[in-house]
């Protein structure tokens, strides 16, 4: 076993910064805990944009240096110790969910806000705290190097997000969240399963170590198949995605954004690490199309249950649905079929594009749809009219929202959609190409539903429950736009998605 | 240099620019008066620029492009000069109307992303600006909110999007074709000839445009649409807008290479759809029906020519389509605002109005000495003697035949108050629209290179185009007489079929649903949970 | 055959018999107490594979702390009503096979070891030293994966924020819904009274002795959370309200002081929570005396449930 | 067959177990129950491979005995947090059931078995 004792990788420098991104979002938690009251949301609403700083400030290092970020913790080397590492995939999501984070945090405040003077509250209380939990946890996702912290950290974002689910204590709210939690912690502990076989077969959990010597037998892949089936139920991948529509569509605005937008993503991160970085050769062709067919049943199935839909926020759950299946195609796609090995580039970069994209656009769609519940009291579809008069900011964010969706340029959702297809084109596998398109087609179906019925004019005069603040509605129009300009990365920075990958070979992605 | 390329840019950055200022409503309520000056760096570009400039933005390894060639050069003139007095038309229309905002903001957006695909050089730009066309075109369509309006809307932007399915498929894969990371029209279409994928390509590029310049069987959009849309809206849709597509097959589809299976094929559907759209024009009776028909039977013509040269590898189709293209703009352009002037206007005031229609109209079916005849000359060139000739001839006829029906339902929704006039900030722009149209083709026939055609002027030619229109007049007063006995067919015609084909896809739909909430029972999940494992488990070992 | 090994064989089938009745059963009562007993036996399992420090906890938290939460819960939900129908015989038959070759397919793994079979444990051992402690998995926990460790410390107090979470909101700042059994002189009083002393010396013993042999925080902590959720039932000292700052600060000691500690180490060690040399041992000592307070504080509470009573002005 | 084999075959046939109860037991809280004997099930897997690895004087490798620990204190957390959902369900609906949706959450037409 000399390969175990090889160590692979030391501290780099600004590694630091890998440090803070996990302790800030761990300090804040305990710290607003102590201090409870208004405490809590003053502590997120300074840590969650240096958050953004931070992610920042590692993507311009991981860009500029072209090698991944390391930070040895406690100075003991993998595979005794842990390492966190930056690498192109999770500096870019890492600062694309740190400005999701900072538009939920300022559309939050309107409804988890507490007035001076007021006492502690229990919704505020635990929102703050539970949304600087997903932070930490969806970092430590990002950027951990071990696979049992990364089951830790799967633990912290199940445990953060499922309160956040029932946090307005309705019946069917709490059911939609008993259903979640249980669901989940069978796909944690399936994970959990795999990461014990592993150990046996290599004694280590670390990320790179395993992939320097990770063999095909029998202990190995019946390992990856059990961890992934339970990422799978995580992420919500259909036929697992029983638990998704009735808590998404049920979750306060700000929290639904988070769990669509962010949540189903750190599962999905896993799946890639686990196939791209941990066994790029062992999945085949057989494992590639189960893979895509999942995504391409939920591409269908979430659409068009999400057509039929009467409510807004479920309508937006199945999309949610729908947009997961986009991103399990990357695995049919990536696949070479003469060396049988993942390939981290073309294919995984469209998917980490429209998982981003889908995250700011989802989080901005259910931010408008939380602000129009709020204005009519009710999400029915059928009873919009006249909303776009009312609230216009609104309704503009959602329709640009769905433009990401669709893919229209010069969206990200476009971007994504272009590398998808080209790379359907060039492992000609035309059959995903159809599932693509037909995809953006039943999408553009449903949003032309809302919005024909949220610009036709209403019945009676609109009378608005309530005022909305006009930063929770530029905090939506705000992610939309990001959503939006996304595509536009392919004008620069989009390379940066294959740093630090081991076979990150610069060519072909435009 | 710069200047020409700031002109160049300025075509549809000023369009989008206006955009923009519309999020402040200020500047929104004053839009409406300031849309005929839209499109007229359009115009300036047209006029100064030269041929073959271009310009890109983005970063080395990754930008669009764009640049004027000659068919767009064409088509972008004609199409500014329709803007531009739809545009003035339009603010006269949108007095003491509700909805001003929406209205301008699709409008412009319509603009920005017509202007910008006659000058898109390069794949990802042009659909960018196709789709932005399509969802302002669809706003336009939807304006008077009525039930009709919206069904219209579902319809346009349904078939829209699944057109540009086709088209973005299509671009992928030329883009693979394509050595190096260009991503310019000119080098794909290029590539196309020797591609391996070439049917493939071929079928989507056509399936695409075809559905988006309302092809039969797929032209079932156009009449509801047109009918739908306001008068100004219409006036651009049916003339500038249309022709996108037609300039999207003039620029992908290799024309100077003869592929005679696919230019038969070609040929012979847009032949099709030139007869079709007479024979159920004739059985319409709204004015903006008739016109709509009309569309129908000219892109048919257009593609027709496309066809033909496709089947020879004749180069010159290209240009022979867009002059064509570009006289139809103008006429359709004009005789949508005819409508809604004559609809103002009494009986007293009628004839004075009646006549220009009348005679852009006629011209359409190839009157001798209007732009109409001479485009048909311009593209009899290309059709030769065959039956395509014949077909060609037929359909003259059949313009002329449905033009004059066209006319007799106009002068029937005249004004019902004898001394209604027309307000002047509509009558000027259409009449604008209508003396342009007789006077641009000409212009533009000089432009087409001399030498290989005859003389339009010689008496034979003359005769050639003059007997159609009389034969096609002589049968309107055949029909007249017989009227009564005509069927009628429901507007959009075939689209009652897609009824049926909705009603399948709901039953389906719900079936999924059904299905969904099955697998949405716990057990069920958990089951399905164990299988996917066993599945994996098999699928990676058995590897 | 060894009788270590009739007797393993014995304690499998044991534990798969009482496993399987506690999933079958009807009752949920029996059911719970089926489980319970199956904590005990997998405690054994735990020592036979040498691992007696899981042992400790498997006992303690397992079967002791997750047995009375279910208990209590099993008490509530008889009065629930409409209960669901059972699963249809062709769905537990599938589940039943699937659930079959699952099983076998980790069985299969599990049977499968590498020729070499690879281990930390020469170099766990090996560094040792350096951290002066002398028990490995204490080793583990708190020098080469502490952050794991710390980690997880967060995870346990998210997971009371939870559930205290479900309180309805006039219920915020309150009393969790322990139910008190508060009649002197009972039984329980005298088990109450009796028992904690003991029970804290053993939970001191444990911590401290964790360091160099099995034991340390976990274990520690939940004797300690036992005693106290002890004293409270018995209605010896008052269930405190969930607002207290004191409640609150013990929750987050410890977790702050090794969040402290590994920043400290950034600038006086070399790394995060990384510990400077010939001062691990105290500092190790500290965080864990600091987490066993917490982590008793966090599961007791845990156990209390969300607040359903207002507090007493 | 050493006693590291029989508890890992222990081991996954508790997983089956669990799973099982997991899958056809309708009442929440003997789903939790068979969550907890699934987590079992997988912690002595754990042990077996730490058993399995024992060297330098060890009984076994210290550092998945030490993950067993974690996840035995995350178990446990979880368990709390479902209990505390399944009582705070019956609280409010005086039920405690997954199966049907009878909130609002869900749309109507697709009627439950």
């Amino acid at each position: 076993m000399p390969d175990a004792n090889l160590l692979p990788d030391a501290t780099t420098t600004d590694g630091v910064f890998l440090v803070l991104a996990i302790v800030l979002p761990a300090a804040g938690v305990l710290l607003s805990f102590v201090l409870g009251g208004r405490y809590a949301e003053r502590i997120a609403l300074v840590l969650l944009p240096s958050g953004f700083i931070l992610a920042t400030i590692i993507l311009v290092d991981v860009w500029q240096s072209g090698h991944r970020l390391v930070y040895i913790v406690g100075d003991w080397k993998p595979p005794l110790g842990i390492a966190l590492r930056a690498d192109g995939l999770s500096a870019a999501m890492m600062v694309v969910m740190a400005i999701v984070f900072c538009a939920v945090a300022i559309f939050a405040y309107a409804d988890f806000g507490t007035r001076a003077g007021s006492a502690e509250a229990r919704a505020p209380f635990a929102f703050w705290i539970l949304l600087m939990a997903i932070w930490g946890a969806m970092n430590l996702i990002f950027l951990g190097g071990d696979l049992f912290t990364l089951y830790v950290a799967l633990e912290l974002l199940t445990f953060a997000a499922v309160p956040l689910v029932c946090l307005d204590g309705r019946a069917e709210t709490l059911q939609a969240a008993l259903r979640y939690l249980i669901f989940a912690l069978l796909g944690s502990i399936l994970y959990l399963v795999g990461t014990a076989l592993l150990y046996g077969s290599y004694a280590t959990l670390d990320i790179v170590l395993l992939s320097r010597q990770i063999r095909a037998e029998p202990a190995t892949l019946v390992a990856a198949a059990l961890m992934t089936i339970g990422l799978f139920a995580k992420t919500a991948l259909f036929p697992l995605h029983l638990w998704l529509p009735p808590a998404h569509a049920g979750a306060p605005a700000a929290a639904s954004a988070v769990l669509s937008a962010v949540v189903v993503k750190g599962s999905f991160f896993l799946v890639v690490r686990l196939w791209f970085d941990v066994m790029p050769g062992m999945l085949g062709g057989a494992g590639a199309q189960l893979f895509g067919a999942l995504g391409a049943a939920a591409i269908i199935f979430g659409s068009v249950v999400a057509l039929q839909q009467q409510r807004l926020k479920l309508l937006i759950a199945y999309s949610t649905v729908a947009q997961i299946g986009y991103l399990f195609l990357i695995f049919p796609l990536a696949l070479d079929a003469a060396s049988g090995q993942l390939q981290g580039s073309g294919a995984l970069t469209g998917g980490i594009i429209q998982a981003i994209s889908h995250a700011t656009a989802k989080a901005a769609m259910f931010m408008a749809a939380g602000l129009i519940y709020a204005a009519l009291g009710h999400d029915r579809i059928a009873e919009l009219g006249g909303i776009a008069r009312a609230l216009p900011m609104t309704i503009f964010a959602f329709a640009l929202g769905g433009v990401s969706l669709i893919g229209l340029p010069p969206s990200g959702g476009f971007l994504a959609k272009w590398i998808l297809l080209e790379a359907t084109v060039a492992t000609g596998q035309w059959w995903w190409a159809l599932v693509i398109l037909a995809g953006g087609l039943f999408t553009s179906c449903y949003m032309f539903i809302v919005l024909s019925r949220a610009v036709a004019p209403s019945g009676a005069p609109l009378k608005l429950k309530t005022a909305v603040p006009k930063y929770q509605e530029a905090a939506a129009l705000a992610l939309a736009l990001t959503s939006l300009l996304l595509g536009l990365v392919a004008l620069g920075p989009i390379d940066i998605i294959e740093v630090g990958r081991p076979d990150s070979i610069m060519v072909g992605s435009r | 240099m710069i200047g020409q390329t700031t002109l160049l840019a300025s075509a549809f950055v000023v369009p989008f620019g206006m955009l923009l200022l519309c999020l402040w409503p200020q500047i929104l309520n004053r839009m409406p008066s300031l849309l005929a000056f839209a499109p007229i760096p359009a115009l300036a570009a047209v006029l100064l620029v030269a041929t073959d400039s271009s310009f890109a933005i983005g970063s080395a390894r990754f930008h669009l492009t764009f640049a004027m060639d000659r068919p767009g050069a064409m088509l972008l003139g004609v199409s500014a000069l329709l803007w531009i007095a739809a545009g003035a038309y339009a603010s006269q229309y949108l007095q003491n109307r509700p909805n001003h905002g929406r209205f301008v903001v699709c409008w412009l957006m319509t603009l920005t992303g017509c202007v910008g695909v006659f000058l898109a050089a390069d794949m990802v730009g042009f659909y960018f600006l196709l789709a932005l066309l399509t969802l302002g075109a669809c706003g336009l369509v939807i304006y008077h909110e009525t039930p009709s309006a919206w069904r219209a809307g579902a319809v346009y932007i349904g078939l829209a999007l699944l057109a540009e399915a086709f088209l973005l498929m299509a671009f992928v894969l030329l883009a693979s074709e394509i050595p190096g990371n260009s991503l310019l029209i000119r080098d794909a279409a290029a590539a196309l000839p020797t591609s391996p994928q070439r049917d493939l390509i071929l079928a989507l590029l056509i399936a695409g445009f075809g559905m988006k310049a309302g092809l039969v069987p797929f032209h079932f959009w156009m009449p509801l649409a047109y009918s739908a849309a306001p008068t100004p809206a219409a006036a651009v849709l049916s003339g500038a807008v249309v022709k996108a597509s037609i300039l999207g097959m003039i620029r992908f589809l290799p024309l100077g290479t003869a592929l005679p299976d696919w230019g038969t094929a070609i040929a012979a559907a847009g032949l099709f759809a030139a007869l079709y759209g007479v024979v159920i024009g004739i059985t319409q009776r709204s004015p903006r029906l008739v016109l709509a028909y009309s569309s129908v039977s000219q892109m048919g013509f257009i593609i027709a020519i496309i066809g033909m040269g496709m089947l020879t590898g004749d180069g010159r189709a290209a240009l022979a389509a867009a002059f064509y293209a570009a006289h139809h703009v103008l006429v359709k352009g004009a005789l949508f605002l005819s409508v809604g002037v004559i609809a103002a206007t009494g009986s007293r005031r009628l004839w004075p109005m009646l006549l220009p229609a009348a005679i852009i109209a006629v011209g359409l079916g190839g009157l001798p000495l209007t732009g109409g005849a001479l485009a048909k000359f311009v593209a009899d060139e290309l059709l030769g003697d065959s039956t395509a000739s014949t077909i060609a001839t037929l359909s003259a006829i059949g313009t002329t035949l449905l033009m004059l029906q066209f006319l007799r339902h106009l002068a029937s929704t005249a004004s019902q108050d004898p001394q209604a006039t027309a307000n002047a900030g509509l009558v000027w722009p259409w009449l604008a629209t209508a003396a342009v149209s007789l006077v641009v083709p000409w212009t533009l026939y000089l432009t087409v290179p001399r030498g290989t055609l005859p003389d339009p002027l010689s008496a034979a030619v003359l005769w050639k185009a003059l007997w159609p229109v009389l034969l096609g007049g002589a049968l309107a007063m055949a029909l007249w007489r017989w009227w009564r006995s005509m069927p009628q067919i429901p507007k959009g015609d075939i689209i009652v079929a897609l009824d049926g084909g909705v009603r399948a896809a709901v039953t389906w739909g719900k079936a999924l649903q059904r299905t969904d909430s099955v697998l949405r029972q716990w057990p069920a999940a958990t089951v399905s949970l164990l299988i996917l494992t066993v599945a994996l488990g098999a699928a990676v070992l058995a590897r | 055959m060894t009788i270590l090994s009739i007797f393993d064989i014995g304690l499998v089938v044991l534990i798969l018999a009482v496993g399987a009745a506690s999933i079958g059963m009807r009752e949920a009562f029996s059911a719970v107490i089926g489980f319970v007993v199956y904590g005990l036996l997998l405690s054994i399992a735990w020592v036979r594979l040498s691992a007696v420090d899981v042992a400790l906890t498997e006992a303690a938290i397992g079967g002791g702390m997750t047995g009375m939460l279910m208990l209590g819960a099993v008490a509530r939900l008889r009065f629930a009503k409409g209960n669901d129908s059972r699963t249809s015989l062709p769905v537990r038959l599938a589940a039943g096979i699937l659930c079959a070759l699952v099983a076998a397919g980790l069985a299969i793994a599990v049977l499968s070891p590498p020729e070499v079979i690879p281990t930390l444990a020469p170099m766990a051992m090996e560094n040792l030293p350096q951290s002066g402690l002398g028990n490995p998995v204490a080793g583990v926990l708190f020098v080469y994966r502490a952050l794991d460790t710390l980690l997880e410390k967060v995870v346990l107090i998210l997971a009371l924020l939870g559930v205290w979470s479900l309180a309805p909101d006039r219920m915020w700042g309150g009393i969790p819904g322990l139910r008190v059994y508060a009649q002197p002189n009972s039984k329980l009083t005298f088990l109450a009274q009796l028992l904690p002393p003991v029970g804290i010396v053993v939970a001191v013993y444990m911590c401290w002795v964790g360091a160099k042999e099995p034991g340390g925080a976990f274990q520690g902590g939940t004797v300690l959370a036992a005693m106290w959720l002890l004293v409270m039932i018995a209605g010896l000292t008052s269930v405190p309200s969930i607002s207290q700052r004191w409640l609150r600060l013990l929750l987050v000691a410890g977790p702050m002081i090794f969040l402290a500690i590994g920043i400290a180490g950034m600038v006086l060690a070399n790394a995060f929570l990384a510990y400077p040399a010939g001062y691990a041992k105290p500092l190790i000592v500290a965080v864990e005396v600091a987490l066993t307070l917490s982590i008793g504080v966090a599961l007791g509470l845990l156990a209390a449930g969300p607040p359903e009573r207002v507090q007493r002005p | 067959m050493n006693a590291a084999t029989l508890f890992g075959l222990c081991g996954a046939a508790l997983v089956g177990l669990g799973l099982y109860g997991l899958v056809t037991n309708p009442e929440p809280l003997r789903k939790i129950l068979a969550f907890n004997l699934l987590g079992s099930g997988v912690f002595l897997v754990f042990g077996v491979v730490a058993k399995r690895a024992a060297a330098s004087g060890l009984g076994g490798d210290p550092v998945p005995q030490a993950m067993v620990i974690t996840a035995i204190v995350v178990a446990f957390a979880a368990t709390a947090m479902a209990i505390a959902l399944v009582l705070r369900l019956l609280q409010e609906t005086g039920r405690s059931t997954l199966s049907s949706d009878t909130s609002a959450a869900t749309d109507t037409a697709g009627a439950d078995s």
